[in-house]
């Protein structure tokens, strides 16, 4: 089941027409696609490569670069594989698709990542606040959030 | 009605009314009384038992090994604040717990502790039970309908549901005894088992309606295995889930009386009641079996019920409400009302043991 | 697409023409049931549900936000108060991805040491489940038994660790301290004194008839179906996939020790039920097979209070808990606190499999359903 | 239930109509009945839940010695909110309601740092409450992150020596007393510190000859 990193970018490459960008700077073989090329390389490794689990889907806020950038970690139990999916979006318009309708738990990893950075997916069936009230201002994970609540360390 | 008012005639002639108004007077107390004792020791055996179940120790700070626990846990049920919702229905939520007690306290009046230590010796006792302890539920009913919360309602509806169907099993249990001994009368149900208990004496057909009583009469009294009413996991607190203070503790003295009441009955009908125990030829035996008073030995038997009862209480897992009817409905009533036929077969031909 | 709207209409058209009305029941957040401060709101019709929302956040404490504030070392305490019932399999989960991000290795003892007390906490985490499980399903005793033998375990851990819940015992390159004296001594008469009462756990309560009744058939979820609502760890096994990554991508001293991976037929809660049991039997198997041999060697390899400065970069580690996988993802930028921390935490993503499950059952049902995913809310809310 | 009024300057002080009239012998027995049946509501909102109230009221411990045992779910029959974990602000209003749900005399015990002060969460957290007290008033304050058992039993025993005491039934509004109930008597803090110390250095267990200062010790 089991295959090596090598053997396994091979097929990988070889499911897409297109040359894939890979991130150097991460542990895990990292993709990286732009916005509007998100959707269809999910579908693509979900369908064609049996990436069949979405372990995890977090953002990173970046505001000097004015991005925020999109982890998707998918798990295939087939080929005992993992490989993370990176995208950056716009910070000031994050507007990338949903993919819950590929796997079901990402409708509420996406609610996780609109309530605490602020990214509003398309096509998401119930987009709400998570873990926050309703009518919490701000998004608390976002590098320049501002919070008179919040203690600053005096140390 | 002319009956009534020539007793009433009666008493004034015959200057029986101060006796009537003492013995009515005394039985009350006596009655209260004993309501009160026999709730405050269930409460603490319960404690106690159950925390030996679990390899605990259960109350052990106040008084001597805790016994004084249920007076300190009553004393402040006594004293908490009585809360009533804004939405509740304030009469019928002040109504509920005394109808629940009113139903222990009248079941009482009834059971004889032993052949003259009976509050009212009636000649319809056994119906005048059963008929009593249908109206207890009302209580619960009622009680979870004024409180306007959901989950009250739900534990309501479901002991509503349960209570009437496993009554129905109950009083099959019931009347097969009545069939067998042919007496309404608690005690001479006592004194038919004279030669041996109906629980044995009466081939299976005893045993089968005991095994039945007490599956029905736990339902009865609301206790795991069938505590949907309450089901603390699943519905907070069930119907008294709004209650607080001296009401809900009407609530708490009742389940523990009832559950006294149905082992009082259990111990009646099944295992002799104030009868001491005796066995066949052994002469000396009895009569050293005789010399331990009735009322002792109507306490002992109810007793060892109750343990069973706590006992399956903390054994038990709950059933789930589809379950719980299914199990009477398809099973329970249908063993009954074989059964019924069986004792009517047994009594007609008089086959039991020792006829 | 079926949105919020539609699910919380109260109007079911039936097949006759007719409507069905229901209700809106709020479990929650202070249920005896939702073991914690979950709170769901149930769309009921009589005792069944229908339809489940769950809402969450009334234990979000903004552990992610916290971690960008603290340096690495101080990552591990954080990891002790998501999932309190694994908090050592946390810590180790943490530390092994900091020390993956160091390419530190670190020696065998730490290694199996780790691994021992992993699986210890497993066995201490299903014992706790089991017993809460019994409380819920209206036994009030098994909940007793399993708090009995889970203290053995919390004495064990107290004598190493010196503390009974949050242990903050694994580090970034090593354990606090070194193990205790009797530490090999003590698991030997609680591994002696378990495998009987494991048994006697099947006796009291699976063999119960009215336990198999409220189990068996009730919470069916499909593997593929679990899997895709998030589901991992023995929720998924119990649908039979042999997800564990114990097996799939062994760490620590988990390719040394031949054990099983328990899975079930039916995804039921029944299953899932078996699948822990099974597995405590397979921790007690993991733990006898290390416990004689743990090698010598320092239980520390970096300076204590060297400060940990990650090459900047993306990373991510996961780990087995109790309860599914626990994934750490962090991204340094090169300096000594993370510049963002996430937790993949197992809690949080086997929660939703329950919309798959409970519909259709009653309440008693939901409550066993959610008992046998055994939540642990604060890690679920993070 | 409307008890606590919305008062700003003193949220928690009000006068209820029929205050006790009588101080005698028996307040006293009312007194010892509520001190020594003190039933809890099962509430816990994270780690110290389990300490406090499952592994407190197991087995090896068992709560039930002191009559506490008898946990009711619903809080209109309970006398004794343990509030053993972390508030945030979204559980804020709900453990308010809680609290105005419990019937009177209603007792508070915070368990945990985070209930005491916000424990680890005190700082750069954006919704934990920093303690209880700032919700509802509490009599007594646990230590711990979590308590152990123990500990909680000497919050227990303390709450019911206030109660005896009468500290917390003549002032029914006035709850705000904290007791430092795990630290032993005739132990001070410097104690403990010079103690840690001692035995930090003397196991060695850490790399301590860097710069112990930095370690703060």
């Amino acid at each position: 089941m089991s295959q090596t990193i090598e053997s396994f970018k091979l097929l990988l490459e070889n499911a897409f027409s297109e040359p894939l960008t890979y991130l150097e700077a991460s542990q895990l073989l990292t993709i990286k696609v732009q916005e509007n090329q998100l959707f269809a390389t999910l579908k693509t490794l979900k369908e064609t490569l049996k990436f069949d689990a979405l372990i995890d889907h977090a953002g990173v806020d970046w505001p000097n670069e004015n991005k925020i950038e999109l982890i998707y970690i998918l798990f295939s139990t087939h080929h005992n594989q993992q490989i993370m999916v990176s995208a950056d979006i716009d910070r000031n318009q994050p507007t990338p698709p949903s993919v819950s309708s590929l796997w079901a738990i990402a409708e509420w990893q996406e609610r996780e990542v609109f309530d605490l950075l602020g990214v509003t997916y398309k096509n998401h069936p119930d987009l709400r606040r998570l873990f926050l009230e309703d009518n919490w201002v701000g998004s608390p994970l976002r590098k320049d959030y501002k919070d008179d609540f919040i203690l600053e360390r005096p140390w | 009605m002319k009956s009534l008012s020539f007793y009433i005639h009666n008493l004034y002639q015959n200057q029986q009314w101060l006796d009537f108004i003492l013995y009515l007077g005394l039985g009350l107390i006596l009655t209260l009384s004993l309501m009160s004792v026999v709730a405050l020791v269930l409460v603490y055996a319960e404690r106690k038992i159950a925390a030996h179940f679990q390899c605990r120790l259960g109350p052990m700070r106040v008084g001597w090994h805790g016994t004084l626990q249920t007076v300190a846990d009553a004393l402040k049920l006594l004293l908490k604040e009585d809360l009533i919702p804004k939405a509740a229905d304030r009469f019928l939520f002040a109504l509920a717990p005394f109808l629940t007690v009113m139903a222990a306290l009248l079941s009482l009046s009834v059971l004889p502790f032993s052949l003259s230590a009976t509050l009212s010796n009636m000649n319809i006792g056994l119906l005048f039970l059963s008929a009593i302890s249908g109206y207890g539920v009302l209580g619960i009913l009622i009680g979870g309908w004024a409180s306007n919360n959901k989950w009250s309602l739900l534990g309501a509806m479901r002991a509503g549901a349960q209570l009437i169907s496993y009554e129905l099993s109950m009083t099959l249990s019931l009347l097969s005894i009545v069939v067998l001994s042919g007496s309404l009368n608690l005690n001479e149900i006592i004194a038919s088992q004279a030669q041996g208990w109906w629980i044995w004496r009466a081939h299976l057909v005893g045993f089968i309606s005991f095994v039945i009583y007490i599956i029905s009469s736990t339902a009865e009294t609301n206790r795991t295995p069938f505590d949907m009413a309450e089901g603390e996991s699943e519905l907070t607190a069930g119907f008294h889930t709004e209650y607080s203070g001296m009401r809900f503790a009407f609530f708490f003295l009742s389940e523990y009386v009832n559950l006294f009441i149905v082992s009082a009955i259990g111990s009646i009908l099944f295992l002799g009641g104030w009868m001491p125990l005796h066995i066949g030829e052994w002469e000396s035996f009895n009569a050293l079996m005789d010399f331990v008073p009735g009322p002792i030995w109507f306490l002992l038997k109810t007793g060892a019920l109750i343990f069973l009862s706590m006992w399956f209480r903390w054994t038990f897992p709950r059933l789930r409400v589809d379950q719980l009817m299914r199990f009477e409905w398809k099973f329970l009533l249908p063993l009954g009302l074989i059964n019924l036929f069986l004792s009517s077969i047994i009594a007609l031909g008089g086959f039991y043991f020792f006829p | 697409m079926v949105t919020l709207n539609d699910r919380i209409s109260c109007h079911t058209p039936n097949q006759d023409g007719t409507t069905t009305q229901e209700y809106f029941i709020n479990m929650g957040p202070q249920h005896p049931s939702t073991h914690g401060v979950l709170r769901l709101i149930l769309k009921m019709d009589g005792e069944t549900v229908n339809d489940i929302i769950p809402v969450l956040g009334y234990i979000h404490r903004g552990i992610e936000k916290k971690a960008e504030a603290v340096g690495y070392r101080q990552q591990v305490h954080l990891t002790d108060r998501l999932d309190y019932l694994c908090a050592l399999m946390n810590n180790w989960a943490v530390s092994a991805a900091i020390e993956k991000a160091l390419n530190l290795e670190v020696n065998d003892r730490i290694q199996t040491v780790r691994t021992i007390i992993a699986e210890l906490q497993r066995i201490q985490s299903h014992q706790l489940w089991w017993g809460v499980f019994g409380m819920d399903l209206g036994a009030f005793t098994p909940f007793l038994y399993g708090f009995r033998d889970r203290e053995k375990i919390t004495e064990i851990f107290e004598k190493t660790m010196g503390a009974r819940l949050t242990m903050n015992y694994f580090q970034p390159g090593g354990m606090m301290y070194d193990i205790h004296p009797d530490f090999v001594k003590d698991i030997k008469e609680f591994i002696k004194y378990f495998r009987p009462i494991l048994k006697e756990y099947e006796d009291l309560f699976s063999g119960n008839i009215i336990v198999q009744e409220r189990l068996k058939n009730v919470g069916i979820i499909d593997a593929q179906t679990a899997l895709a609502y998030g589901a991992t760890g023995p929720v998924l096994r119990a649908s039979g996939m042999p997800l564990d990554l114990r097996k799939m991508q062994p760490y620590g001293a988990y390719s040394k020790v031949n054990f099983t991976v328990p899975v079930g037929t039916v995804g039921d809660s029944w299953d899932r039920y078996q699948v822990r049991i099974q597995e405590m039997y397979q921790s007690l198997l993991i733990i006898e097979q290390l416990i004689d041999n743990i090698p010598d060697g320092p239980h520390m390899t970096m300076k204590y209070a060297a400060k940990i400065k990650p090459p900047a970069g993306r990373y991510y580690t996961q780990m087995e808990t109790a309860r599914g996988i626990f994934g750490t993802f962090f991204v340094s930028d090169g300096n000594d606190r993370p510049y963002r921390m996430h937790f993949r935490t197992p809690n949080f993503n086997n929660l939703w499999s329950i919309l798959k499950m409970a519909p259709g059952g009653r309440v008693a049902d939901l409550v066993a359903i959610l008992s046998s995913i055994d939540l642990v809310v604060p890690d679920m809310d993070r | 239930m409307g008890l606590i009024n919305d008062n700003p300057e003193n949220p928690f002080k009000e006068a209820i109509p029929g205050s006790p009239a009588f101080i005698t012998s028996i307040d006293k027995v009312v007194n010892w009945a509520r001190s020594n049946s003190l039933w809890p509501l099962t509430f816990g909102t994270s780690c110290c839940a389990i300490e406090v109230m499952m592994a407190a009221g197991a087995a090896h411990h068992d709560l039930a010695r002191f009559g506490a045992e008898v946990a009711r779910p619903s809080p209109r029959q309970a006398d004794l909110l343990v509030i053993a974990g972390t508030i945030v602000k979204r559980m804020e209003p709900l453990l308010k309601t809680l609290y105005d749900q419990m019937a009177e005399p209603k007792y508070v015990i915070a368990t945990g740092a985070c209930a005491i002060s916000g424990g680890p969460f005190i700082y750069d957290s954006y919704t934990t409450i920093r303690g209880a007290h700032e919700v509802i008033p509490v009599d007594v304050y646990v230590p711990g992150c979590p308590p152990r058992p123990e500990a909680f039993f000497y919050g227990l025993l303390t709450l019911q020596k206030m109660i005896i005491e009468g500290q917390t039934i003549a002032k029914p509004f006035e709850r705000r007393k904290p007791v430092l109930s795990v630290l032993p008597p005739r132990i001070k803090l410097e104690q403990i510190r010079d103690e840690l110390v001692k035995n930090l250095t003397a196991r060695s267990v850490t790399d301590l000859n860097q710069n112990p200062k930095e370690l703060g010790l």
